[in-house]
């Protein structure tokens, strides 16, 4: 499944520093056409700056990023979304005052081309826009169905359970019809029965519908397990990257990350 | 040269008034993260007490000063205790919306107290200019400027080194966590209201022998906000600069400008605020928010 | 210690969170509390340290003894004087003050008992770390910093009593271990008990003399840390083992889940 | 959110009707000849009461949409209903153009306005939006007290009734009829913004801009248009009101008025369109039966009426604190609950 050369996402020698802080140090990598490519390291070693650089909300100092062969390191957030790479936070992110349904929806905007003239002449009943929404809504129940979340789709996501929310996020994440998924520890403050679910709907996506997925995680099982390559990052430097089984035999990653236990 | 000069000491004595009420404003932002639209109906309140104090029960005009200062800082205490007890932990924007009912509540209580007319304090101030760096200003500008140097100094040195001082600004960070630590976010919020009544109160007294007192000081409130914002929300130093630029501007402004723009002087501060903030969108000492996202 | 007596909690006044949750941390020692998010864990902490109040939740039944005395009912900052002290999880440094003010605000309780240098000492000499960042700002520090500085903050009140929520969440294994490391220093020198809240049960009970298991609000299993290993149910739910005691591939995660025994 | 009894969506198309029940239809009809009905049997004081209640609703939606739903909090509201108001009296009296026309325009005018203002949004988030706001309030009615060869200054200007090809809509029951329509079509519009693709972007900005982002909703963009549509609103609400009174004056625009408008749409709830509704028809209600009390007061106490503004601050004041403080879903929620309530009427379980 992995093609060696394709890269889909392709990071050239980024640097980024907040005010005298470095951030990422000369990091490159690839992430490519049909891989789960994990990221981890020490906290503060820059996993999340990784993708905020890549979804525009950093601007690297140095450095480009290459999307599909378009350079995206300048682009906006909103146009980064629209080209198709999606992602889920790590302190779930989502629209609390919209139910679960709308908040989908939302990640639908961008086939949503009706405007504020069709939003409000036929949002009711008539023309283009009410046929959007309708189109949409199908788009929309498919992933409800598909994440099991069927009976929260009305609910206000403010009153949902935390496990819930994490796989709403995930729902609008996948809303959006991405090439690239972002995941941002997704299994962050689950139990191991929540993280199977997770991984479970990690793999279903991976195989059905989105086949490029960047993943930081701080359980090791669960990296070491479903990853097809893993990066380690520490103090804003890439010190490793390989399969699974090289990385968790490379000295320096011990050293730096994994420590005695793994060894 | 020397006009110019004579301005600018002007703007500076105006300034150190701006920047008093400024502190009052800063001091709750600090401590209870409220952005209090009613500070200059504090200063209102104040205002109108020592005019009560002093004129209509007629006490001496430095017992009333006192008493006024001890009433406005249970006003404070008061204010925290009934309205905003209840709203700790909620939204900022929840509690912003209280301090707007508390500013149109305070109108209307200073209203029916004491009418749609001014009253003026007593003049315990010769109105002979003194001079200063060959400036001609009048006693009170010079007392407000000694006002300020002291009530700043006494801030910035209690915030720094006192552990109350310390506990306020953690809990300006956040509050459960500060109450985790065993502070008292109750107490620490009826202080800061109160100290902060107290400083508008001080703000009302010198505003009120400026002007006169009535009930439209409470848009003091609102004129000292581009001074607050400039400074940085939670700086008290910031306040001190802000207000002092404020009123700098302001009297350029009206002196400059005046002759042919009536009144430009009050919204000049709104205008370079604007275009200020576009530049610097967290004022000069503003905290930067700290975002790991 | 600590005895918690069969208490309810409601929130809003209407969602009851906890059910009837008894539970007991005898003097020194490491009780560790698992079970799902959302089973009431992180509230239950806060039903003890009294931080119910600012979020609408109420403790509507049942009591909580404190050194034989209730305290259900009073403030918060009272309950730390009496030496309990809750470290919450997300590693909620007070993010605009320096590391030496951050640990100036844990002091403030026993402000008026003992002088604040001595007490930092005491501190720096669990968190070697902490001394030479003790002038930065703390929400620059990284997770790992930042998890050691909220525990040295609550440090600095003397506690009796540790409530740690999560302090593993987020941080890489290297660090887990030594926080873990640094906690069971703690119990021991300090004389202290810990009432520890945790996802990792694998790291939670190897430090633990005593285990709750605590799912939708109640406790739905409790004994010895190393007799809960031994447990079927924990090993394949909370341990990840199989039944054969094998480690379970995340990779072959099946879609037919063997339910488990105490919730039927 | 609950269906009657005995109804069930079985295609997307009922699930997202507003009007979706055969008595919710009967009832919509019947409330609009209801409306079509008032001037019939009220008096021309009474009237009026309802024209300026109306016009305030529109203007009032526009501050639900920008603040409510797109969270930029605004304080200088009134400020673009000024703006509003004198572009369309102007247009009128000195350019000559027919009302029709004017209000529309005028409608544009305090929206570009608003745009203008809420380029500032851009860069600023919360309190210090909040000043954006604020400097706008000062400085549109600066313009527009000391530009006193087009405006009057503070002693106002006229603003005439308007015409229909040679018809003049000079009473009051031909203007309430104007008004009238126009609040349907702009409760329309309102609800099928908030309920749409544009309406869900405003609701994600204002709950998680971050997010916004990455679900690809351009946030200048929409925070600007929020801005542009609430101070349209609030511009073709001040030019009904305007023509309605026939003369205005700067003193009907402070920053008190600015307030008032936050202070409905928090006592109706904040993020709906009813709530709107029942926000000011609650505050409208309150200061009429305050003033009829206290006019009947003063055949007793003379000078009772000159209470009726401080008194009326305080309690619309101590009306937001108590919101606030008790029931921050403000009315529409009670209704919501009402009404679930009395679902499965008339078998109440």
């Amino acid at each position: 499944m992995v093609s060696e050369d394709k890269a889909k996402l392709k990071l050239e020698h980024l640097h980024l520093s907040f005010g005298g802080v470095h951030a990422l140090i000369d990091v490159s990598l690839d992430v490519r056409e049909g891989e789960i490519l994990s990221i981890i390291g020490p906290n503060g070693a820059g996993k999340t700056c990784i993708l905020n650089c890549i979804n525009g909300f950093y601007r690297p100092q140095q450095g480009n990023i290459y999307f599909e062969g378009r350079d995206i390191t300048r682009l906006q957030s909103h146009k980064i979304a629209g080209l198709g790479i999606a992602r889920t936070f790590q302190n779930i992110e989502l629209f609390t005052g919209l139910s679960v349904q709308d908040n989908l929806l939302a990640g639908r905007h961008f086939y949503m081309t009706g405007g504020l003239v069709g939003s409000i002449l036929g949002g009711v009943y008539l023309g283009r826009t009410h046929r959007e929404e309708v189109e949409q809504r199908r788009a929309i129940e498919d992933i409800i169905d598909f994440l099991e979340i069927e009976a929260i789709r009305k609910q206000v996501v403010g009153t949902v359970p935390y496990g819930l929310r994490k796989r709403v996020e995930l729902g609008r994440a996948l809303a959006l019809g991405p090439r690239v998924l972002l995941m941002d520890e997704p299994m962050a403050g689950m139990n191991l029965e929540e993280k199977e679910d997770m991984a479970r709907f990690i793999l279903d996506i991976y195989e059905e519908r989105v086949n490029t997925i960047v993943l930081i995680e701080h359980d090791m099982g669960v990296v070491m397990d479903i990853s097809d390559r893993v990066v380690v990052l520490d103090f804003g430097r890439k010190i490793a990257e390989g399969k699974p089984s090289e990385v968790k035999g490379n000295p320096d990653v011990i050293k730096a990350y994994l420590g005695k236990a793994a060894a | 040269m020397s006009v110019i000069l004579e301005h600018l000491v002007i703007g500076i004595a105006v300034g150190a008034v701006y920047s008093i009420v400024a502190l009052g404003f800063v001091l709750i932002y600090k401590a209870t993260g409220v952005f209090n639209l009613a500070q200059g109906s504090l200063l209102c309140l104040g205002a109108y007490i020592c005019y009560f104090l002093s004129i209509t029960v007629g006490l001496p005009f430095y017992v009333s000063i006192i008493l006024t200062l001890v009433v406005a800082f249970a006003i404070g205490l008061l204010i925290e205790f009934v309205f905003l007890r209840r709203m700790i932990g909620q939204s900022h924007l929840a509690i912003l919306m209280i301090t707007i009912g508390l500013y149109l509540m305070l109108r209307g209580v200073v209203l029916i107290a004491w009418g749609v007319y001014s009253k003026s304090l007593p003049s315990y101030l010769s109105a002979e200019p003194i001079n200063i760096l060959g400036a001609n200003v009048l006693p009170i500008f010079a007392l407000s400027l000694v006002a300020a140097a002291i009530l700043f100094a006494v801030f910035i040195l209690f915030f720094r080194y006192t552990s109350i001082g310390v506990a306020m600004r953690a809990t300006q960070d956040n509050q459960q966590v500060a109450q985790s630590v065993g502070i008292s976010v109750k107490r620490v919020f009826g202080m800061s209201w109160a100290i902060a009544s107290l400083t508008a109160a001080v703000g009302g007294i010198i505003v009120g022998t400026i002007l006169s007192v009535g009930y439209s000081l409470d848009d003091f409130g609102f004129k000292v906000l581009p001074a607050v914002i400039l400074g940085g929300l939670e700086s008290v130093p910031g306040a001190l600069i802000g207000g002092i630029i404020l009123g700098v501007v302001e009297h350029f402004g009206a002196a400059y400008l005046g002759s042919w723009l009536i009144g430009i002087e009050d919204v000049i501060p709104y205008v370079i605020l604007l275009v200020l903030l576009l530049i610097v969108p967290y004022g000069i000492f503003g905290l930067k928010r700290i975002e790991r996202i | 210690m600590l005895r918690v007596n069969n208490i309810e909690v409601c929130y809003s006044e209407v969602i009851l969170v906890l059910k009837g949750v008894s539970l007991d941390v005898p003097d020194r020692s490491i009780v560790a509390l698992l079970g799902a998010n959302g089973g009431g864990k992180t509230t239950l902490l806060k039903a003890i340290s009294g931080l119910l109040k600012t979020e609408e939740g109420e403790v509507t039944d049942g009591s909580i003894e404190f050194g034989g005395k209730r305290i259900d009912h009073i403030e918060p900052e009272q309950r730390v004087s009496m030496g309990i002290s809750q470290v919450m999880e997300g590693r909620m440094v007070f993010e605009h003050l320096t590391v030496d003010e951050n640990l100036e605000a844990g002091h403030y309780v026993r402000r008026r008992e003992s002088s604040l240098n001595s007490e930092r000492d005491m501190v720096f000499s669990y968190f070697p770390r902490l001394k030479d960042l003790c002038r930065q700002v703390s929400g620059y520090l990284s997770g790992g910093e930042q998890q050691m500085l909220v525990i040295a903050r609550a440090l600095m009140a003397r506690p009796k009593l540790f409530l740690l929520d999560e302090p593993s969440m987020g941080l890489a294994p290297i660090i887990v271990e030594e926080i873990f490391d640094i906690v069971k220093r703690i119990k021991e020198e300090q004389g202290a008990s810990v009432l520890l809240v945790e996802q990792n049960a694998v790291a939670a009970l190897s430090i633990a003399d005593h285990g709750y298991v605590m799912e939708n609000g109640k406790i739905v299993l409790d004994g010895p840390a190393s007799k809960l290993m031994d447990n079927p149910d924990v090993k394949e739910f909370y341990l990840g083992l199989s039944e054969l005691g094998e480690k379970k591939k995340y990779s072959e995660v099946k879609h037919y889940k063997r339910r488990k025994r105490w919730l039927v | 959110m609950h269906l009657p009894c005995r109804t069930f969506n079985e295609t997307y198309e009922q699930d997202m009707a507003i009007v979706r029940t055969r008595l919710q239809w009967i009832l919509l009809a019947a409330a609009i000849v209801f409306g079509l009905c008032i001037p019939l049997f009220t008096g021309t004081y009474m009237l009026t009461v309802i024209i300026t209640t109306m016009s305030i609703i529109i203007a009032a939606l526009g501050i639900q949409i920008l603040t409510g739903y797109c969270g930029q909090l605004s304080v200088g509201h009134s400020a673009f209903v000024a703006v509003g108001a004198y572009s369309s009296a102007l247009l009128v009296s000195q350019s000559g153009l027919s009302f029709w026309i004017a209000v529309p325009v005028a409608g544009i005018a305090a929206g570009l306005v608003g745009l203008l203002v809420g380029l500032t949004s851009i860069r600023l988030k919360g309190f210090y939006l909040i000043i954006s706001t604020l400097a706008a309030q000062f400085i549109i009615m600066y313009v527009i007290i000391h530009w006193t060869s087009v405006t009057g200054g503070s002693f106002g200007m006229s603003a005439p009734a308007p015409k229909l090809g040679g018809i003049e809509f000079a009473t009051t029951q031909s203007y309430f009829y104007i008004v009238f329509i126009a609040l349907l079509i702009a409760t329309y519009v309102a609800k099928n913004i908030v309920r749409t693709n544009v309406g869900r972007a405003f609701i994600a900005i204002r709950d998680n801009d971050l997010a916004a982002e990455v679900m690809g909703i351009h946030l200048t963009a929409y925070k600007l248009l929020a801005f542009f549509i609430g101070c349209a609103f609030a511009g073709i609400g001040g030019a009904l009101a305007a023509h309605a009174r026939g003369v205005i004056t700067p003193d009907s625009y402070t920053l008190v008025q600015s307030f008032w408008y936050l202070g409905y749409i928090i006592i109706g709830g904040l993020g709906t369109i009813t709530g709107v509704f029942f926000g000011v028809i609650f505050v409208s209600a309150l200061n009429n039966g305050l003033a009829m009390f206290l006019s009947s007061l003063s055949t007793i106490f003379p000078g009772a009426g000159s209470l009726l503004a401080p008194l009326m601050l305080v309690i619309f004041g101590l009306v937001i604190i108590l919101f606030l403080t008790f029931e921050p879903r403000g009315l529409a929620h009670r209704w919501q609950i009402f009404k679930a309530y009395y679902r499965l009427w008339p078998f109440s379980y």
